[in-house]
C-alpha cells in the first residue's frame, strides 16, 4: 500500500505511526510472511469493494432524501398513485440488486482463490513445531524422532526465514487460538483435536502474536513471539537449545541452584542437567536465552525477573505461578543462577 | 359467504360494557393478575430498557479500564465476569426481549386489529420468567457469582473443571429462562398474526411488521431450543457429571459451538429484523406513500430467515474446519447480504419517490441506513474466510458487531421509540431533546467502535482485560472510551426527555403521524380493550386504504372477553373465541419454575421435586373455572355474514 | 408499586454485603510475604502428628470453590496422584475413605503434606507455598465429601475413573490420630 | 377527536365459539410447541451421529442397549393410538362418559408406558456419566420420558375435568388437542428407539 492510500484508509493507524510509532511487528497490514501478504490484499480489494458500495448507497440516500423533502410538521397528503414511480424504482432497484451479487460473487472467488493460497502453503521437508496451549502460556517443541533430539522450549518460537514451517496445535487445558498476525490469521488449539497449520516468514525480525480466543484470567497477558532467522542462526539456535544447562561456576550461581532445587521453583519447572524435571511450567533450561518473560509480559532483566518471581500475582492476577517470599540474597543468587541459563 | 342487508350497530352502552369485560385489574395484585398485551408489551419494553443501562454500565466500566495501558480500574476477574454478563445482558436481556418480545408484544395485536394476543397467560408468565432469569444474572454478579466465560460461554473453559463454583450454572440457567420466554411469546405471536388479524387482512395486505415478527417467531421456534439443548447440556456436565464436552470420553468441544452457533447466527437476525421491521413501517409513514418493493421485502425477509439457519460455521472458521464446508459458508454468508440489501434498496426507492417528512423517528431512520450499512459491510469482509482468519476474535469483529446490533437494533429502536410512544403514553416526545440524543449518540457510538477497527487491524484480541504500552493500542482506546462519555449523555438526554414527555408532553391523538398501519386506527394510548369495533381491512396500509366510513364487525361478544379467529390465509371470519381473563396463576407458575431451574443448579434433585409445585399451579392455570358460556356448536348458521 | 421498592433494595444490598464466599478468588495470599520460607530442613521425614498450623478462620479455602479447585490442580501438578491415584490409594494411601492415619482435620493434613509421613509421604517443607498448602488440604478432604456439594469440583475432562468429588458422599471419618498402621 | 363514523359491513354473531381440528388457535399453538421440542430431539439426534463420528466402536466401550423393553414400549405406543383416536372422535360429540373411557385408555397405557421406560432406562447397559455416549443416550431418553410424563399429567387433569360438568365448549376441544399431542408423543418414542435400540447397533 502506498502511503498516500494508507493515509486515507487508516487515517488512525497513518496519524498513530506518525507521533507513536509502529506497533511493532504485530499488525494484519504489515505482513512479513506469504499468507498474511495474500490476506492483506485480499483485504484491500475487499475493502475498496465494500467502500465503494458504502459511498453509493449512502450518495443515494442522500439524493433520495433530498429531491423528497418535504415540510417535516405539516400534514402531507399520502401519495395515491404510484404506479409509474414503482415501474422505474423497479428497473433501479433490479439492476442494483444484479451488481450486488456480481460483486459478491467476485468476493467469494477472490476469498476461494486467497483461501486456496493460504492453505496450499506446504513442503516435503518441512520444519515441524508442536505448540501446545496452556493457561496462560506457550509451550513449543521443536520433536524429531530421537528423543534426546526434541528441543523444547516456551513462548519463543525460532522459525528460519523463507521455509515453510508445519505448526501441530494442540492444548493442554482450554481453547486457546494462535495467531501472529503479521505472519498468519489465527488457528484454535482445541483440546482433544489437534490439527496443522503451515506458516511462512520472509522477512528475518521478531514478530508478536497473542492467543485470541478467550481462555479465562490471564487471556490478556499470552503472548508469543517468532523469531525469523537465517538458516544458520536457526541451526545454531537449535544446537544451543539442545544442551543440557550450563553447570554453574559462580559459587553465587551454584548457591542459586541450591536455592531452585530446594524451593518451590522444582515443582513446575524443568532445568535438563538438573534433578529439575517437572512440566507443569515452562521449561527454563535456556530460560537466558529468551527475550521476555511470562508468555511476552516482561523483559527478561534481573529486576523484572526479581518482581515476577517474588510476586507474578501482581503481575498477571490469576496465573498459576505463587509468590516465592525469598530471603534477598536467595533471590539474588536464583535470578543470577537463571541468567547463566543461556 | 353469505350476504344480506346492511347491519345495524348497537350503539349504547356497548363500549361501557366493552370497558368492563376488558377492564385491567389494579392495585397490588392487579399487577401480578394483568394478562393484557399492551401491559405486558409495556413491561418487556421498560425492563429490557432497564438491562440496556445496566449492561450500558458495564460498558462503560470495561471502557474505563482499557482507557490506558495496564489499567488497574478492574482486575481480571472482575473483568471478565463484567464483559461476561454484559454481552449477556446485551444479548438475552435486552435485545432480544425489547426487539422481539417488547415491540411484538405490544404492537402485534394492534397491528392486526384484535383485542388481545393469543395465550395472554402464556404471555404474561413469558414475562415473569424472564425478569425472574435476568434477575438471576444481575444478582450473580452482584454476589460474585457473575458468569465469565464470554457470553458464548466456550467449553471447556466454561466446563466444570475449569470454572469452578457456580458462575456458569447461572448463565446456563439464565439461558434457560430467557429462551421460555421468547419461545412462549413467539408462540403467541405466531398465533396471533396467523389467527386474529382483522377480516380482510389477507397474507397479501399483511403489513411488513407483521410478516417479519411471523418470521422472527419462527425462527425464535427453530433456533432458541439448539441454545437450550447446549446449555442444558453444559449444565449437567457441571452438575451431574455427565461427558457431552468432555474430550476423553468421546465428548467434543466443538459440538458445543456447533450447536451455540446454529442458535447464535439466526439470533443476529433475531435482533436486527425487527429493526428492519420498524424501518420497513417508518419509511412509508414519513415518505407519504405505500412502500415500494412490497413482495420484495417480504421475500427478502422470508430468505433472511431461511438463510439465517445456514451460515453458522463461520464463527467457527478459526477452528480449523475443512476447506470444502469453509467455501459453502463463505457463499452462503455472502448471499445472506443480498435480501437485506434489497431492503435497503427498496427503503431508498421509496424516499426517493415519496414526500419525505424528516421527522425524529426518521432522523433515527437515517442513523440506521448509515451505521448499519457500515457494520453489515465490514460482514461482508468477515464472511471472506482468510480475511476472517485475521481478524476473528479481535476489535474488528467487536466493532463489527456493535456496527450490526447498536446500527440494526439500537437505532431503530429509538426510532421505533420516539414512533411508539406517543402511541403507548399518549403523549409527544420533545423534538429538541431527541435530535440532541440522536446527534449525541451518533458521534460517540462511532468515537467509539469505529477506532475499534483499527485497534482490530493493530491485532487487539477481544476479551484483554489490559494490555501491554508496547503494543501501541493506548491512544485509540482512549479515543473510544472517551465515546463513552457522549453515549451516555445521549441516554440521559434520552431519559430527560421520555420522563418529561409523560408529565408535559403535547398530547399525540390516536394519529400523531397520520401513519397508515392499524394501530393508529386507536387512541392513545388504546383501550383495554384496543377497537371499539373490529376494524375490516381493504389494503396494506389499513388506515389510509380504509374505505370512507371505516367498515367495521358486528357480532363479537362484549359481555366476555370475546376474539374474532380468522383464517391463517384469507382472513375470512371461522370463529369467536373467548380468551382467558386475568388470573395470577401464570405469575405462580413462574414462581414455581424459576424455583426449580434454580434448585437444579444447586441440587440435582431440584427439578425432580421442583416440579412438583410447578404441575400445582399449572393445574391452577389450566383448571376451568366460572360457568363457561353456551357453546353453539352446530345449532347456528355457521357463516359471517358480509355486507357491502 | 412504589412503596416496597426500597425493601427490595435494601434487602439486594444486605445480599451484596454478605458476598458470596464460595466464589471468592484470593491470587495472592495476603500479605504477599505471609510465610517466609527459610527454614532449613534437617531431614525429610518427620513423624508424629503434631498439627503445624492452624487453618485461618473462617477457612477461606474450604468455602472457596476455586481453591479448591485449586487444590485439585495442584494435587494433579505436583503428582501428588503419582501415589494416591485420584484418591483411590496405590503406593500411598486411600484418601477417599473414611480412614485418616493421622486425622481428618485440616491442621492434620497439612501437617502430614509439610512433615512428610513415615513409609513414604516425603515432606513439601519449603517446596509448595502455606497457601497452596491449604488449598491441597481443602480438596484432599473433598475427596472423601468433608466438604459442601456446592464447594466441591466437579468432574474433570479426564477419563472416568470415579465419581467427582461433589458426588461424594460424607464420610464420617475414623482412624486415631498417631497411630502407624501398616500401608499397602 | 371524534373517532369516524363506522359502518358495519360484516357480522360474526352468527360464527361458533369452538372450532375442533386445525382451525382452533390451541391447536396451533400446540403444533409450535411440538415444533420446539421436536427441534430438541432432532438436535440431539443429530449430536448423538456427530459422537458416532468421534470414535471407531460404537457403542465405545458398552454394549448396546437391551433390545426387548425397548420393542414392546414401542408396540404399546404404537398400540396407544387407539384410544387418542378414540378420544379425538368422540370429543366433539360432547359425550362425557365416552370421553373419561377414552382418557382412561390413554392413561393407561401412559401408565404401562412409564413403566417400561423405568425398564428401559433400567437396561441401557451405559451410565450417563461413562461417556459422551451415555450422556447422549439418557438425554434422548429422558427428554422423552419427561414428554411422557407430561402428557400423562395432563391427560389425567382433563380426565378429572371430564368428571365435572365444565368438560364442554373449549375443553372439549382440548381433549382432541391432548390427543394430538400423544401422537407426538409416540412418534418422538418411536425416532428415539430407533436411534437408541437401532443406531446403536446398526453403525
Amino acid at each position: 500500500m502506498s502511503t498516500l492510500a494508507r493515509l486515507l484508509l487508516d487515517p488512525g493507524g497513518a496519524l498513530l505511526a506518525m507521533f507513536q510509532g509502529e506497533p511493532g511487528q504485530h499488525h494484519i497490514l504489515h505482513p512479513a510472511g506469504p499468507q498474511a501478504s495474500n490476506i492483506e490484499w485480499l483485504y484491500w480489494v475487499i475493502f475498496w469493494i465494500v467502500f465503494v458500495a458504502f459511498v453509493l448507497t449512502i450518495l443515494g440516500f442522500a439524493r433520495a432524501a433530498a429531491r423528497s423533502r418535504t415540510p417535516a410538521h405539516e400534514m402531507v397528503p399520502v401519495i395515491k398513485d404510484t404506479s409509474e414511480a414503482d415501474r422505474r424504482s423497479t428497473w433501479a432497484v433490479g439492476s442494483a440488486v444484479l451488481v450486488t451479487v456480481l460483486a459478491l460473487f467476485a468476493v467469494l472467488v477472490m476469498s476461494m482463490i486467497t483461501g486456496k493460497k493460504v492453505e496450499g502453503l506446504t513442503s516435503k521437508q518441512p520444519i515441524t513445531i508442536q505448540v501446545t496451549g496452556h493457561q496462560w502460556w506457550w509451550e513449543v517443541t521443536y520433536p524429531d524422532p530421537q528423543a534426546d533430539q526434541t528441543v523444547t522450549t516456551a513462548n519463543e518460537i525460532h522459525v528460519p526465514v523463507g521455509k515453510p514451517v508445519v505448526i501441530l496445535t494442540n492444548s493442554a487445558d482450554v481453547i486457546h487460538s494462535f495467531w501472529p498476525p503479521s505472519i498468519n490469521g489465527k488457528r484454535d488449539l482445541i483440546p482433544g483435536i489437534g490439527s496443522a497449520f503451515w506458516i511462512q516468514v520472509d522477512q528475518p525480525g521478531v514478530y508478536h502474536g497473542q492467543c485470541a480466543e478467550f481462555c479465562g484470567l490471564q487471556h490478556a497477558h499470552m503472548g508469543f513471539s517468532i523469531v525469523a532467522e537465517h538458516d544458520d542462526a536457526f541451526q545454531a539456535w537449535k544446537a544451543q537449545q539442545l544442551k543440557p544447562a550450563k553447570e554453574p561456576t559462580d559459587p553465587e550461581a551454584v548457591h542459586g541452584r541450591e536455592v531452585f532445587l530446594t524451593h518451590a521453583c522444582i515443582m513446575c519447572h524443568t532445568v535438563r542437567g538438573t534433578d529439575a524435571g517437572s512440566r507443569v511450567g515452562p521449561d527454563l533450561t535456556h530460560l537466558a536465552s529468551r527475550a521476555m518473560l511470562a508468555a511476552e509480559t516482561l523483559p527478561n532483566t534481573r529486576g523484572a525477573m526479581a518482581g515476577w518471581i517474588v510476586d507474578p500475582q501482581r503481575v498477571k492476577p490469576g496465573n498459576q505461578m505463587p509468590p516465592n517470599p525469598l530471603q534477598p540474597d536467595d533471590l539474588q543468587a536464583l535470578i543470577t543462577y537463571l541468567q547463566t541459563l543461556q | 359467504m353469505a350476504i344480506s342487508e346492511p347491519i345495524v350497530i348497537p350503539q349504547t352502552g356497548e363500549q361501557d360494557r366493552l370497558s368492563r369485560t376488558w377492564a385491567e385489574p389494579r392495585g397490588f395484585w392487579g399487577w401480578f393478575t394483568n394478562v393484557h398485551h399492551t401491559a405486558i408489551g409495556v413491561r418487556f419494553m421498560v425492563t429490557s430498557f432497564i438491562f440496556f443501562l445496566l449492561g450500558g454500565v458495564l460498558a462503560a466500566l470495561m471502557r474505563l479500564q482499557l482507557a490506558r495501558p495496564e489499567n488497574n480500574v478492574l482486575g481480571p476477574d472482575a473483568y471478565n465476569q463484567i464483559f461476561t454478563v454484559h454481552g449477556s445482558t446485551m444479548i438475552f436481556l435486552f435485545a432480544v426481549p425489547m426487539m422481539f418480545q417488547g415491540f411484538g408484544v405490544y404492537l402485534v395485536p394492534l397491528v392486526c386489529g384484535t383485542r388481545n394476543i393469543a395465550f395472554p397467560r402464556l404471555n404474561a408468565f413469558s414475562y415473569y420468567i424472564y425478569v425472574v432469569g435476568g434477575g438471576l444474572l444481575w444478582v450473580g454478579l452482584f454476589l460474585k457469582i457473575g458468569a465469565d466465560a464470554g457470553w458464548f460461554a466456550y467449553v471447556p473453559l466454561s466446563g466444570p473443571q475449569f470454572t469452578p463454583g457456580k458462575r456458569s450454572d447461572i448463565w446456563a440457567q439464565m439461558i434457560t429462562f430467557t429462551e421460555v420466554s421468547a419461545l412462549g411469546v413467539a408462540v403467541c405471536i405466531a398465533t396471533t398474526i396467523l389467527r386474529y388479524r382483522a377480516p380482510g387482512m389477507t397474507l397479501n395486505r399483511m403489513p411488513i411488521i407483521l410478516w417479519e415478527k411471523l418470521t422472527i417467531a419462527l425462527m425464535v421456534i427453530f433456533a432458541m431450543p439448539a441454545v437450550m439443548v447446549d446449555s442444558s447440556m453444559l449444565l449437567m456436565d457441571r452438575t451431574i457429571n455427565t461427558q457431552f464436552f468432555n474430550p476423553s470420553v468421546g465428548g467434543d468441544a466443538l459440538l458445543y459451538q456447533h450447536l451455540f452457533w446454529f442458535f447464535g447466527h439466526p439470533e443476529v437476525y433475531i435482533i436486527f429484523l425487527p429493526g428492519t421491521a420498524i424501518i420497513s413501517t417508518l419509511v412509508p409513514a414519513f415518505s407519504r406513500r405505500h412502500i415500494f418493493g412490497y413482495l420484495a421485502i417480504v421475500s427478502a425477509v422470508v430468505a433472511t430467515g431461511f438463510l439465517g439457519f445456514g451460515v453458522w460455521v463461520h464463527h467457527m472458521f478459526a477452528t480449523g474446519i475443512p476447506q470444502i464446508s469453509d467455501s459453502f459458508f463463505t457463499a452462503a454468508s455472502l448471499m445472506i447480504v443480498v435480501p437485506t440489501a434489497t431492503q435497503f434498496y427498496c427503503w431508498m426507492a421509496t424516499i426517493w419517490h415519496g414526500r419525505l417528512q424528516l421527522r425524529l423517528p426518521m432522523l433515527w431512520a437515517f442513523g440506521f441506513f448509515f451505521e448499519f450499512l457500515i457494520g453489515g459491510l465490514s460482514g461482508v469482509m468477515l464472511a471472506s474466510v482468510p480475511v476472517d482468519w485475521q481478524v476473528h476474535d479481535t476489535f474488528f469483529i467487536v466493532a463489527h458487531f456493535h456496527y450490526v446490533l447498536i446500527g440494526g437494533a439500537l437505532f431503530p429502536m429509538f426510532a421505533g421509540l420516539y414512533y411508539w410512544i406517543p402511541k403507548i403514553t399518549g403523549r409527544m416526545m420533545n423534538d429538541l431533546l431527541g435530535k440532541v440524543h440522536f446527534w449525541l449518540f451518533l458521534i460517540g457510538f462511532n468515537m467509539t467502535f469505529f477506532t475499534m477497527h483499527f485497534l482490530g487491524l493493530r491485532g487487539m484480541p477481544r476479551r484483554v482485560y489490559t494490555y501491554l504500552p508496547e503494543m501501541h493500542w493506548g491512544t485509540l482506546n482512549a479515543i473510544a472510551t472517551a465515546g463513552v462519555a457522549f453515549m451516555t449523555a445521549a441516554v440521559i438526554v434520552f431519559l430527560v426527555n421520555f420522563f418529561q414527555s409523560r408529565k408535559t408532553g403535547e398530547l399525540a391523538g390516536p394519529n400523531p403521524w397520520a401513519a397508515g398501519t392499524l394501530e393508529w386506527g386507536t387512541s392513545s394510548p388504546p383501550p383495554p380493550y384496543n377497537f371499539a369495533e373490529i376494524p375490516t381491512v381493504n389494503g396494506r396500509e389499513a388506515v389510509w386504504d380504509a374505505e370512507p366510513d371505516q367498515p367495521v364487525v358486528v357480532g363479537v361478544r362484549d359481555d366476555v372477553p370475546e376474539v374474532l379467529v380468522t383464517h391463517s390465509m384469507d382472513s375470512e371470519p371461522q370463529y369467536r373465541e373467548e380468551l382467558p381473563g386475568h388470573s395470577i396463576w401464570p405469575f405462580l407458575t413462574a414462581i414455581a419454575v424459576s424455583i426449580a431451574f434454580i434448585w437444579s443448579i444447586f441440587s440435582p434433585w431440584g427439578i425432580t421435586y421442583g416440579a412438583i409445585p410447578v404441575v400445582i399451579t399449572l393445574i391452577g392455570w389450566l383448571w376451568p373455572r366460572g360457568s363457561s358460556p353456551t357453546p353453539r356448536l352446530a345449532e347456528r348458521p355457521r357463516e359471517a355474514t358480509w355486507s357491502r | 408499586m412504589r412503596g416496597y421498592i426500597p425493601s427490595v433494595l435494601l434487602a439486594a444490598g444486605l445480599l451484596i454485603l454478605a458476598g458470596c464466599k464460595r466464589e471468592a478468588r484470593e491470587f495472592r495470599p495476603s500479605p504477599p510475604a505471609s510465610q517466609v520460607i527459610n527454614t532449613v530442613q534437617v531431614s525429610g521425614i518427620n513423624p508424629g502428628a503434631n498439627p503445624v498450623g492452624a487453618p485461618p478462620a473462617p477457612n477461606y479455602y474450604e468455602e472457596s470453590a476455586y481453591a479448591v479447585s485449586q487444590g485439585k490442580t495442584l494435587f494433579q501438578q505436583y503428582n501428588c496422584v503419582g501415589c494416591h491415584a485420584n484418591g483411590g490409594g496405590g503406593i500411598g494411601p486411600p484418601l477417599m475413605d473414611n480412614n485418616w492415619i493421622y486425622g481428618a482435620e485440616p491442621g492434620n493434613i497439612y501437617a502430614t503434606i509439610l512433615q512428610g509421613r513415615p513409609n513414604g509421604m516425603p515432606s513439601f517443607r519449603n517446596r509448595i507455598p502455606e497457601y497452596q498448602v491449604w488449598e491441597i488440604v481443602a480438596y484432599v478432604r473433598s475427596l472423601s465429601g468433608l466438604l459442601p456439594k456446592d464447594v466441591a469440583p466437579s468432574r474433570s475432562d479426564q477419563l472416568y475413573v470415579k465419581p467427582p468429588e461433589q458426588s461424594m458422599p460424607k464420610q464420617t471419618p475414623t482412624g486415631v490420630t498417631g497411630t502407624t498402621e501398616t500401608q499397602p | 377527536m371524534e373517532p369516524v363514523r363506522e359502518r358495519a359491513v360484516l357480522d360474526v354473531s352468527g360464527l361458533p365459539e369452538v372450532m375442533f381440528g386445525r382451525s382452533n388457535t390451541t391447536w396451533l399453538g400446540n403444533v409450535f410447541y411440538m415444533m420446539i421440542e421436536g427441534t430438541m430431539f432432532a438436535l440431539l439426534i443429530a449430536s448423538y451421529f456427530y459422537y458416532r463420528t468421534r470414535v471407531g466402536s460404537w457403542p465405545p466401550g458398552s454394549s448396546p442397549p437391551t433390545l426387548i423393553w425397548g420393542v414392546i414400549n414401542g408396540i404399546v405406543f404404537l398400540l396407544s393410538i387407539l384410544p387418542a383416536r378414540y378420544a379425538q372422535k368422540v370429543a366433539p360429540t360432547g359425550d362425557r362418559g365416552r370421553i373419561r373411557l377414552a382418557l382412561m385408555g390413554l392413561a393407561g397405557f401412559a401408565i404401562v408406558s412409564m413403566i417400561l421406560r423405568g425398564f428401559e432406562l433400567a437396561n441401557l447397559n451405559v451410565g450417563w456419566q461413562e461417556s459422551a455416549y451415555g450422556s447422549i443416550v439418557w438425554s434422548i431418553l429422558g427428554l422423552h420420558t419427561g414428554h411422557l410424563i407430561t402428557e400423562f399429567i395432563e391427560t389425567v387433569v382433563i380426565l378429572c375435568v371430564a368428571f365435572t360438568d365444565k368438560m364442554e365448549g373449549s375443553r372439549l376441544a382440548d381433549v382432541a388437542i391432548n390427543s394430538d399431542y400423544w401422537y407426538f408423543v409416540v412418534i418422538t418414542a418411536v425416532l428415539s428407539d430407533f436411534v437408541i435400540y437401532g443406531a446403536t447397533r446398526l453403525l
